[in-house]
């Protein structure tokens, strides 16, 4: 009832404050904000009204301006001089020995030995400059791998595009698939959206074995058998192909291979009837759901992370995007959204006489991923411990904590103990930073500029003005960058007076100017839908590949298959382990906070109400959690919620921080998963884990 | 008409008025809550351990004072014992010296020193709280930190313990010294000070007269004025340490909004 | 100017949670909260649903905290507004006895505080609650306003002798 | 108010009142000037209170919001 729109200037008055426009950082998705300070302190922070989010914010973001205070952040470089034990250092005697190391790393093992990994990304466009361009590198990854890592590469390989957005609220019918986009996934105006699609009275369907915030709005819930959705997607195909119910003229104009894919699915027998001894889903409801998905309009098939978790997830994740291609469906209104970016440019280049060039392949490549989107993080042991494919001497963990967030958390420990040079930057000390050698304090998204695309749907960039100034001596990693490229002769690349400076250069071919951009907040072009008409789609062809040209050129099915996942229950192990995500807690940033641990102050595993009874397991309980490879306790959570037969542990990242108040809370369950590399993406198989469970208390 | 039967007379018009003041600012108030939540506790759901926490915590400690800082909880803990004690040491006063007279509590005797040394230890614990309360009240005047003071209520019971030591000095100021008088502590200690401007026949009694009006005058006051605390803070955090209770009831008014209408999803 | 009060969508809510932080960093709420939400399961699977609620004070029109309280530091705004005087509480907990709801919260100090409807933001504002909303689950404004809205979609006020000043849609 | 509320609010007083009363005349005599001038107090002090529990509004929630604060003095 109340515009949101427009009272930026009511509220600095009534809280005698000044608003900059910032970036939340606490996740990946990032929110554009306004923050209100006062002296120098944060009073009030709220979504940016304008922007494309319309100041809706998720609760992890509301809560993050507990972090510019925070005590417990990363005050000062530390060097690590014994096992727990670091020495507080200069930032001049930091970069000064890091540049020693990267220089020896070099003329020993070439440049390709140091690698650059990050979860979120603040700025590290400059990290990557440095490190890809002028040291020579070409290992600068992200943490896609513990993510959407299939998801992704099904998205380039069929559509073209790295990651396509939702226009839930034009839509009338929606299925997805391991994706809880109210619940974990909280980029909000997509979630507005999705829910006043609901209220308009589209159809939801939730395809997951629990009963998710999402399924809760849903007009449909299907609790799946775990890892088995690409063979409800195959069905679906099936009665598509077989029925006719396809687009046959958008598929004959912009799709490749569709005659070859229709063959496919018929001859390989994915039947409803099939398909449902596998999924438990009846073989009327898959005719049911591939009917009203193909004949109403506009409709949307999406997954994320939930079907990557298993080592088939990357062929079902392209089965769903060759379903919506088959309709027809794709970037239009109420249709998945091939995102424009942002004209945005780099903020320095390298001139060419400068450059060095890589002697060695990417690390994925040579890994025997070619295709990966992003690094298999679960090989980086074996490259740093056995040197295979080729050897890893020092790693840069930027905003990651892949000692927490990997799978087999042992041998991850032991690998990160083993490097050479390790180097930590980071807002907060983690369990991977206690392993490094160099601990170098990052600033805060409070404290920080900043110029990026945002995630919405039309093309916008999106900037981050400096609300406060550093905390102690914590440092932007541009600023980290440019020490290092002083130290190591790149100094007079990576030099400027102001951020603004590099800021202009972002924007230069964006309609606006930096002046206004820092009142705003956001630059907002046009969304236009069916780009693809005048552009056609990103592939080796130039269309959505249901056959992929890039597939068959490495050497692997060009079309997608089904298969079974790699880890079944058995009787010694019954249950299959999944995870999924607390809306309240993203990683680091998250766990120390005060207001979210009061929220959530633990993590729990669910299972249902059935099995609980059989193993006389009350909700609250604590249960031994074990897998073939090692087991935890952790507090059981009973529920009718969730599919029989399997137990879903909440926030599989790693609950259970030992540093501030979150010390001895919540339970880590990474440690009873093993190593387990998806064939092709690279992507971790979180879920191919298979568990007993009994009761360890009351 | 003496001075006592003034006092006599009052008395039951100032218990009159603490009465009136529970009835309507006490008991109305919970008859609000049973009527709101339509019983009372049943008396098989009390979790009797809750309940000794709660009144171990709220009475004995005062635990959330003490979070709000420890010159506060000296303060009340000061106060709010020193009160208690005296009291209970005055009721036992009257009772042994005037109402059952016995030997051992006598002028002089044994007990009666005993008596003497417990309102003058309590009666002095009071007066350094009130004294603290008071110097807080002065110096933290019109900043954030006097919120929570009340400076009327100090005053009040100041005024009642100094009448009563300084009538309680002219007393021992009319009376030769003997020994053991030592243990009546402050009491023994003014009346050496006054005992220069002795004998103190009709002041004292005035004085005297003037601290037991103010004193019943007091216990009135109880009931119309934050001081109604005394009552209703035990009471209300015992309620409160039934936690079972507590979100059980909130339970079913969480649950009752988010049923489904008829035909609704 | 009619008295105040909520809209909330049962529909809408996701039970994110961003409401009661959103209110906690705008009325620097210290260690309470000032909005309880809950998630309740029903059913047994495969027929399962959860419903959400986020509940602040409803500022009732008979509230009974405001009678409950032994030393009226509880008042009723002219727009319905019922607020506390923290100077004037002693931290009895009658009100949280009174309050049908559980609204009331207790702090390390012991005073009572609650919602204040945004005691400090003018009505043509939102309130923080209702600003952060992603989903617009909560709705606030005039009662006249609120209840032509909640009619459009089957709303229903909340019911009982203390008036709750909120309507609900199911 | 429950009964048992109400019962508790008379026989508090009552006894109370009526224990002052005695002590008060262990010490003025009874049937003195003083004994009647204290009996005049008690039943002053207990016709105000009969009156003042008679209207105490009941706490219906729909009457009782501002009557209950008149009786303040702040």
């Amino acid at each position: 009832m109340k515009e949101t729109a427009g009272t930026t200037e009511a509220l600095e008055r009534l809280r005698d404050a000044e608003m900059t426009p910032g970036i939340c950082y606490v996740c990946p998705w990032t929110c554009p904000t306004e923050v209100y300070t006062r002296k120098g302190e944060i009073v009030y922070v709220r979504g940016n009204t304008r922007a494309s989010t319309k100041g809706s914010r998720c609760v992890k973001g509301e809560a993050s301006h507990v972090l510019a205070k925070d005590d417990n952040r990363l005050k000062h470089p530390m060097r690590r001089v014994g096992p727990s034990r670091f020495e507080r250092i200069t930032w001049d005697e930091a970069l000064t020995q890091i540049a020693r190391k990267l220089t020896g790393i070099k003329a020993t093992y070439g440049p390709e030995a140091v690698a650059y990994l990050w979860h979120v990304d603040p700025n590290s466009v400059f990290a990557q400059l440095f490190l890809t361009e002028c040291y020579g590198t070409p290992n600068y990854y992200g943490h896609t791998s513990a993510c959407e890592q299939d998801r992704r590469l099904a998205a380039l390989t069929v559509l073209g595009h790295v990651f396509p957005v939702h226009d839930y609220e034009n839509a009338k019918f929606i299925m997805l698939l391991g994706i809880n986009m109210l619940g974990a996934n909280q980029n909000l105006f997509e979630s507005r959206g999705l829910l006043a699609a609901v209220a308009k009275g589209a159809r939801l369907v939730v395809v997951d074995p629990a009963f998710t915030a999402t399924a809760e709005k849903a007009s449909e819930w299907i609790p799946i058998a775990p890892g088995t959705d690409g063979a409800l997607l195959f069905a679906m195909a099936h009665v598509i192909v077989q029925d006719k119910l396809y687009d046959e003229a958008f598929c004959r104009q912009w799709t490749h291979g569709f005659d070859e894919f229709c063959r496919h699915v018929v001859a390989r027998g994915y039947t409803p009837e099939w398909a449902a001894g596998i999924t438990d889903v009846p073989a009327d409801k898959i005719r049911r759901l591939a009917r009203e998905f193909a004949t109403t309009r506009p409709a949307m098939l999406e997954t994320f992370k939930g079907l990557g978790n298993y080592a088939n997830g990357l062929d079902a994740s392209r089965v769903v995007y060759i379903l919506d291609a088959l309709t027809g469906q794709v970037d239009g209104p109420g249709n998945l959204i091939l995102k424009d970016w942002a004209p945005l440019q780099p903020p320095l280049t390298i001139p060419e006489a400068r450059k060095t060039k890589p002697g060695k392949p990417p690390l994925h490549v040579a890994m025997g991923y070619p295709l990966a989107p992003d690094l298999p993080t679960q090989l980086l042991p074996k490259a740093i411990l056995e040197g295979t494919p080729y050897p890893v001497k020092a790693l840069f963990f930027q905003c990651t904590n892949p000692v927490m967030s990997e799978p087999n958390t042992a041998l991850y420990r032991k690998a990160v103990q083993a490097l050479e040079l390790s180097v930590a930057i980071d807002t907060y000390f983690s369990e991977t930073a206690a392993e490094c050698e160099f601990v170098l304090p990052e600033a805060s998204f409070y404290e920080r500029a900043e110029i990026r695309q945002s995630l919405a749907m039309p093309p916008e960039a999106i900037i981050c003005v400096p609300a406060l100034a550093a905390y102690h001596e914590a440092r932007p990693v541009y600023d980290i960058v440019r020490g290092l490229a002083e130290k190591m002769g790149y100094g007079d690349l990576f030099r400027w007076n102001s951020w603004e400076e590099w800021g202009r250069r972002i924007i230069k071919d964006l309609p606006t100017d930096l002046d206004t951009l820092k009142k705003t907040g956001f630059w907002s072009g046009e969304l236009t839908y069916h780009k693809y008409t005048r552009t056609g789609f990103a592939t080796p062809t130039g269309k959505i590949e249901l056959m992929s040209e890039a597939f068959a050129k490495h050497g692997y099915n060009a079309l997608p298959e089904y298969r079974d996942r790699q880890v079944i229950p058995d009787e010694a192990y019954p249950f299959q382990l999944i995870n999924s995500k607390f809306e309240m807690h993203c990683n680091l940033t998250t766990q120390n906070n005060p207001i979210l641990l009061r929220i959530r102050g633990e993590n729990w595993a669910e299972l249902n109400t059935s099995d609980a009874a059989r193993l006389g397991i009350r909700d609250g309980d604590r249960i031994e959690v074990a897998s073939p490879q090692a087991a935890v306790t952790i507090k059981a959570k009973v529920r009718a919620g969730i599919r029989p037969g399997v137990v879903c542990v909440r926030h599989g990242h790693g609950f259970g921080h030992w540093q501030g108040i979150a010390k001895g809370r919540g339970t880590h369950i990474n440690p009873i998963l093993g190593t387990n590399v998806n064939p092709i993406s690279g992507g971790i198989g979180y879920n191919e884990c298979k568990v007993r469970i009994r009761k360890v208390s009351g | 008409m003496t001075r006592m039967a003034v006092f006599w007379i009052l008395i039951p018009l100032f218990i009159g008025v603490l009465f009136i003041g529970l009835y309507r600012n006490l008991l109305a108030k919970l008859a609000v809550i049973f009527g709101a939540s339509g019983r009372f506790i049943p008396w098989g759901d009390v979790d009797a351990a809750a309940l000794g926490q709660a009144y171990a915590d709220e009475v004995v400690f005062q635990r959330r004072i003490r979070l709000r800082g420890r010159v506060p909880w000296t303060r009340h803990i000061l106060i709010s014992w020193g009160f208690s004690v005296l009291f209970v040491f005055d009721i036992l006063t009257a009772l042994l010296t005037k109402y059952l007279p016995s030997e051992p509590f006598l002028d002089g005797n044994v007990g009666w020193l005993f008596l003497k040394f417990g309102l003058n230890l309590s009666g002095m614990v009071l007066l350094v709280g009130l004294l603290i309360a008071l110097a807080r009240s002065v110096t933290t005047a019109g900043t954030e930190q006097a919120r929570f003071n009340d400076m009327p209520g100090t005053v009040f019971l100041l005024l009642v313990v100094v009448t009563g030591f300084v009538a309680q000095g002219m007393r021992f100021a009319n009376v030769p010294p003997q020994p053991g008088y030592g243990w009546a502590l402050l009491g023994s200690w003014m009346g050496e000070a006054m005992r220069a401007g002795a004998p103190y026949a009709g002041s004292h009694a005035f004085v005297w007269v003037t601290h037991a009006l103010l004193a019943s005058a007091f216990l009135a006051y109880l009931g119309w004025s934050r001081m109604i605390h005394v009552f209703a803070a035990p009471l209300g955090r015992i309620f409160y340490s039934q936690v079972a209770l507590r979100e059980a009831k909130v339970r079913t008014v969480m649950e009752g909004l988010l049923k489904p209408r008829a035909g609704s999803r | 100017m009619g008295t105040r009060g909520w809209l909330f969508d049962i529909g809408k809510c996701t039970g994110c949670h961003a409401c009661e932080v959103a209110c906690a960093t705008w009325n620097a709420t210290g260690a309470v909260s000032w909005r309880q939400i809950v998630k309740i399961e029903t059913g047994v699977y495969p027929n399962v649903g959860t419903r959400n609620l986020s509940m602040p004070c409803l500022h009732c029109d008979h509230a009974p905290c405001l009678q409950a309280c032994p030393v009226a530091a509880i008042t009723k705004r002219d727009d319905g507004v019922v607020l506390v005087d923290q100077a004037k509480c002693v931290g009895c907990m009658f009100c949280f006895w009174a309050c049908p709801f559980g609204v009331p919260q207790f702090g390390a100090e012991g005073k009572m505080s609650k919602c204040t409807f945004c005691a400090d933001r003018p009505a043509e504002l939102p309130r923080a609650c209702e600003e952060v909303c992603p989903t617009k689950a909560i709705l606030s404004g005039e009662m006249h306003e609120l209840e032509a809205l909640a009619a459009r979609s089957g709303g229903e006020r909340v019911g009982g002798p203390a008036g709750p000043a909120m309507f609900v849609i199911r | 108010m429950s009964p048992a509320l109400r019962r508790f609010a008379w026989w508090s007083f009552f006894v109370t009142e009526a224990g002052l009363v005695a002590a008060a005349s262990a010490y003025v005599g009874v049937a003195t000037r003083d004994f009647w001038l204290v009996l005049a107090s008690a039943v002053v002090a207990a016709i105000a209170y009969v009156v003042a529990v008679l209207r105490t509004p009941a706490p219906d929630l729909g009457e009782a919001t501002a009557a209950s604060r008149r009786w303040f003095w702040f």
